[in-house]
């Protein structure tokens, strides 16, 4: 027996959403297929943004391509380069000063918050509250002021350099930072309140667009994308770098709090609990830090020797690799760059498939993709 | 209308001559004038007020570079609205694009003529006024439904769907909640009804602490009413960060402006209707605004009932900066399976109660046991 | 959905919404909160370390060409001549600031520390041209020019003081008669300028937007700053 | 209060005929909706001019609230639907015509035959409580009918709308536990 919905089909619709859409978080072009509000299919189209990052870093040499990590994910430099130092300096063996480490590691775990910040404020904004994307917004301005101050700049920090770090701490830098962590952390029960816990966006989130472990493992995942599938994967823990395995943090994971593992609460509480661990990390960083050099002595004309080298660190958007060849040249003779937000997006046409329009835009704002990183 | 401008006519020797019809029309056209004028004002001034609470609670400050404290804000904004090039698109509809938002704005308008704002002040007490306001608001769903088929663009399609789809739903539990002030009063008239709110010493004559079930009711209704004219959390149509802007995606200039009015406006006349169903309309509490002088006692009824519903305008703008939005399903499920049941009850609830105790509510209850 | 259940969540919707509308009643009500500064009134200090727009003291600049190489966009250009002395002599010195990323490579590298942020930071221009920085305000054919000439004297003179020390030596050795090559010394040492001054629509690189608007806007930033 | 009235009347009931007819006529049948909303709209008024204030409002809260947005979402959400020759044909059928002339006559036959009743000094009078006490005692039968009616009609539609194979779907807009 055919039904009246098989024998009259209905005509599904193809919409556009972006490049230019406030809730792609950049110029992401989504192909929806829908049949009304439910969407069918959700084809995410990347690529407006391509500048070839990864060509430049084979024309400049390796110091130069520092500034251009700025832009791979520019809410969170601070990583990027430190990722882009490490890299450097695993393929060419140098010697890091300890305090250029600790450095490094306070700035990106600052990197990190605001980096966590600028994803719950324009998450919750994507799901139609816009005041709490202020709030998260003023809190990111004081890590900006500290970043300001450290190494001159707001968003294209430039801060790491090839066996440390640009300049040392500013007088008073230290207690500044503290003074910003206990002003923070009161902060994020107050998010929970104003919102997290909200009947409303729980009903928006709880559910909706479930990675399950087994999936966000095969696709390739990483960072709070993974772990909110409740994978207890951290390279801060797991594959430990820098000075990470002195500090002592938890490794949040995706609970199921309100509804399955994978859901995309669980990925935007993953977040909201990992800057409670930032603080964390941060406060026994400042507290443990040692005096001394910050940056080795490099070569001005810096050469490292032949061979390759693959170096991943964990930034706020999951795992971020650099694939460097050296043919001993001053240039890399191949760079390639691993970003966490371009391979979550191989699942994201899997995940939303019958979902509504509206959760389109919940799961783009809880797997926190960032454009630069996904087109490079 | 009709009678007002008789007693004017007897009143004033120098029109006596004039025929009625003419002055009642004048009248209309005055009383008209005023109202459009109020409505106006309040759309732009809200735009102010809105932006200035905005600004408080995300801890900016809000405009406040044009004039004192940025006071002449809206009509900056609404000279650039004026000014700026009405872009109709090549491959809309044009005359359905160009009425819509008229349709919209006269659906708004329409209600603001039964709203009591005073003792005698109303433009016309018509006797079925609240089911003539929903009655007019239904207007507003053909002309967002139009704006956004006519724009021929898929997001305002969208948006005018989900528009329809949740006026249509959400007139019913708004219906159902204003209900209880109607039974109390005995009447659809608004006038009629601030009056049954009269009496008894202070706030307690209002319908809002009449029994429990009116209690709810406002609550209801205010929940239901917000939903119905598209006010955030419930602003799925407009729903900037999903449809972009919903049905008024491909308007501009003065055109937007009468949908940006029609909102405001809407918000006015929710605010207003639940003033008058709920929280006593123009009594002022303790004291009795009709004994005095007419030109006194309506300045005075004026100035509550205006204050009312700006508090309530002010909490609809409060509950907008905090709240995420709903999804358009969980948005019918609401209406469907949360306020039409629970209104529906608590219709029942006001009118058992009102046949046990003769209707009288609490408060009367009270004063009857004391004195 | 049991009727329990069926409460239950309406009372947290109720109990959330309020939790939430408290909190943002809290910043509604108290001023204090208020975090906005009214911009061209109130500025923020920048940092020490601010890198704004770039300074060269041409003074001291040794025309090492280090900031050039070092520039990972290019932005930097650089001509100059040998002059007499043998010191480099700075022709024109220009910082396309619209291309700038503010990296700080550059100042870093400089080895007299002639190179600078500023704390400038405001420069809106409806001409790209404008936002080329001209640090040598001369005519760079001027210079050339000038130094050419100077060269050439010093040349002469050491062609002379040869001439002299020859006549005073040629009974020895009447062969060498060889003079300088001041022809070398005039050729650019930066190659790369006139192919960016073509793309920032500026075609000479040099002057032709004419040498006065980029002074006064330059002294503006630099008073601002 | 003769004249102005008299104009107004003449003027709405131009009006809805004027829409009506151009509801019949236009090609577009998106425009013949909008004209529908104008002869709604027009019949509002002339209830309004026969005292029966409830029922305009009725006609509009109903009819264009109601039906009216029903056709318009019909119509939005049909494919192709603004291509006049899918939406609306023109066929001449002469038993159409042949019809239509048949009940024109029988029609007008029954207006011109009919002696109305003409009150002479029309007050306009509140109907509502009227109507509402008629409803619940007199008609309460038809009243009651036609609820039952509607709520059948609900129901299958809400039946109708929900195909079986979407399980999967459903379960996944559940809410959260």
């Amino acid at each position: 027996m055919t039904t009246p919905a098989e024998a009259l089909p209905t005509q599904e619709m193809l919409i556009n959403m972006g490049p230019q859409h406030p809730s792609t978080h950049g110029v992401l072009r989504v192909l929806l297929r829908t049949d009304g509000e439910v969407v069918v299919n959700a084809k995410p189209d990347v690529g407006y943004l391509h500048r070839a990052l990864e060509k430049i870093g084979e024309r400049v040499t390796y110091a130069q391509f520092m500034p251009f990590t700025d832009r791979l994910d520019y809410l969170a430099s601070m990583n990027c380069n430190c990722a882009w130092a490490w890299a450097v300096e695993k393929l060419a063996g140098i010697e890091v000063p300890e305090r250029a480490e600790y450095i490094r590691v306070i700035v990106a775990e600052l990197n990190r918050i605001s980096s966590h910040l600028i994803a719950f404020g324009s998450f919750t904004a994507d799901m139609g509250a816009f005041t709490p994307f202020l709030y998260s917004i003023r809190e990111r301005e004081r890590v900006n002021d500290l970043f300001e101050e450290i190494c001159g700049n707001r968003l294209t920090y430039n801060f790491a350099r090839i066996g440390g770090v640009s300049a040392d701490l500013p007088q008073g830098f230290l207690e500044k930072t503290k003074e910003f962590l206990d002003y923070f952390e009161p902060k994020i029960p107050e998010y929970n309140n104003l919102i997290s816990y909200n009947k409303i966006f729980l009903h928006r989130l709880a559910n909706v667009a479930v990675v399950t472990a087994e999936e966000a493992v095969a696709y390739g995942l990483t960072g709070p994308n993974l772990r909110g599938s409740g994978v207890a994967f951290d390279l801060r823990r797991d594959e430990p770098y820098s000075v990470y395995p002195k500090l002592e943090f938890n490794v949040c994971v995706g609970t199921g709090e309100r509804g399955q593992v994978g859901d995309c609460f669980d990925r935007y509480m993953v977040r909201i609990n990992e800057m409670r661990e930032s603080v964390k990390i941060l406060r026994q960083a400042i507290a443990q830090i040692p005096e001394g050099p910050v940056l080795a002595k490099v070569p001005r004309l810096f050469k490292p020797p032949a061979g390759e080298v693959y170096f991943r660190s964990e930034c706020p958007r999951g795992e971020t690799g650099f694939y460097v060849i050296s043919d001993g040249t001053v240039n890399p003779y191949r760079l390639k760059i691993r970003t966490g937000s371009f391979v979550t997006m191989n699942v994201f046409e899997k995940v939303t498939k019958g979902l509504m329009i509206a959760d389109i835009v919940a799961v783009i704002g809880s797997f926190d993709i960032i454009l630069p990183e996904i087109d490079r | 209308m009709e009678a007002l401008a008789r007693s004017l006519v007897s009143a004033v020797p120098a029109i006596a001559g004039v025929p009625l019809w003419t002055v009642t029309l004048l009248m209309m056209v005055l009383s008209a004038a005023v109202l459009l004028a109020f409505a106006l004002t309040f759309g732009g001034l809200g735009s102010y007020v809105l932006r200035k609470v905005a600004g408080d609670i995300q801890v900016r400050i809000g405009p406040n570079r044009v004039g004192p404290y940025g006071l002449l804000q809206f009509l900056a904004d609404g000279a650039k609205l004026l000014l700026k090039e009405d872009i109709i698109p090549a491959k809309a509809d044009r005359f359905l694009f160009i009425l819509a938002p008229y349709l919209v704005f006269v659906g708004s308008f329409a209600a603001f003529v039964v709203l009591p704002f005073g003792v005698g002040l109303t433009a016309s007490d018509l006797n079925i006024g609240v089911y003539y306001v929903m009655a007019v608001t239904s207007l507003v769903v053909v002309g967002i439904l139009m704006a956004g088929w006519a724009s021929n663009n898929k997001w305002a399609l969208l948006g005018g769907m989900r528009a329809a789809a949740q006026i249509v739903s959400y007139e019913i539990p708004v219906g159902m909640a204003i209900m209880p002030a109607v039974l109390i009063a005995g009447s659809l008239s608004l006038q009629d009804i601030v009056r049954s709110q009269g009496g008894l010493l202070g706030i307690f004559g209002w319908n809002l602490f009449h029994n429990p079930f009116t209690f709810f009711s406002f609550f209801l209704y205010f929940t239901a009413a917000q939903a119905e004219t598209n006010q955030t959390p419930f602003d799925i149509p407009e729903a900037e960060s999903e449809l972009v802007s919903g049905y008024n995606v491909e308007y501009s200039g003065i055109r937007y402006a009468f949908f940006f009015l029609a909102e405001f406006g809407d918000m006015f006349v929710v605010a207003a209707l639940a003033t008058a169903c709920f929280l006593g309309g123009w009594h002022v509490p303790f004291f009795r605004a009709e004994a005095l002088p007419a030109l006194w006692g309506n300045l005075l009824s004026l100035a509550v009932f205006l204050i009312k519903a700006f508090a309530l305008v002010l909490v609809m703008m409060w509950v907008r900066w905090t709240l995420p939005r709903l999804r358009v399903d969980q948005l019918m499920r609401m209406s469907w399976k949360y306020l039409v049941p629970l209104t529906f009850v608590n219709l029942l609830g006001v009118s058992l109660w009102l046949l046990i105790f003769k209707g009288k509510g609490i408060p009367a209850l009270i004063a009857s046991l004391i004195g | 959905m049991g009727l329990k259940q069926y409460i239950a969540d309406i009372v947290e919707a109720v109990v959330t919404t309020a939790k939430g509308m408290r909190i943002t009643a809290r910043y509604g009500v108290d001023a204090k909160e208020e975090i906005t500064q009214q911009y061209p009134e109130v500025r923020r200090e920048p940092s020490e370390r601010f890198r704004g727009f770039l300074h060269n003291d041409i003074a001291r600049c040794t025309s090492c060409t280090m900031c050039v190489k070092v520039c990972p966009v290019d932005c930097i250009s650089l001509e100059a001549v040998r002059g007499a002395d043998k010191k480099m002599v700075l022709a024109s010195y220009d910082i396309n600031i619209g291309r700038c990323m503010y990296c700080g490579l550059c100042v870093e590298a400089c080895p007299t520390k002639c190179l600078t942020h500023t704390s400038g930071y405001e420069k809106a221009s409806v001409d790209r041209g404008e936002l080329i920085l001209h640090f040598v305000h001369e005519d760079p054919a001027e210079i050339k020019a000038r130094v050419a000439k100077q060269v050439a004297e010093a040349a002469a003179k050491a062609a002379e003081a040869a001439k002299a020390a020859e006549a005073a030596k040629a009974a020895e050795s009447p062969k060498m008669t060889e003079s300088l090559r001041p022809g070398k010394a005039e050729g650019s040492i930066v190659p790369a300028a006139p192919a960016f001054a073509a793309a920032v629509g500026n075609p000479g690189g040099g002057n032709p937007g004419g040498p006065k608007a980029p002074d006064a806007a330059k002294e503006e930033w630099e008073k601002k700053g | 209060m003769t004249g102005p009235a008299d104009l107004i009347f003449y003027f709405v009931a131009a009006l809805t005929v004027a829409s009506a007819i151009l509801v019949a006529t236009l090609p577009n049948i998106i425009y013949s909706a909008v004209a529908l909303l104008f002869s709604f709209a027009g019949v509002a008024g002339l209830y309004v001019f026969v005292s029966a204030d409830f029922l305009a409002a009725t006609q509009v809260l109903v009819y264009v609230g109601g039906i009216l947005i029903l056709i318009l979402f019909a119509v939005f959400l049909s494919n192709r639907i603004s291509t006049v020759k899918i939406s609306n044909p023109v066929h001449f059928n002469w038993q159409a015509a042949l019809l239509c002339l048949a009940l024109f006559g029988v029609l007008s036959y029954t207006a011109v035959s009919t002696k109305f009743p003409v009150k002479p000094g029309l007050s306009y009078q509140p109907t509502t409580a009227e109507i509402g006490e008629l409803l619940m005692t007199r008609y309460l039968l038809p009243f009651e009918v036609a609820s039952v009616l509607l709520l059948a009609a609900l129901i299958g539609a809400a039946l109708l709308s929900r195909p079986e194979g979407e399980k999967e779907r459903s379960a996944d807009m559940e809410e959260p536990k």
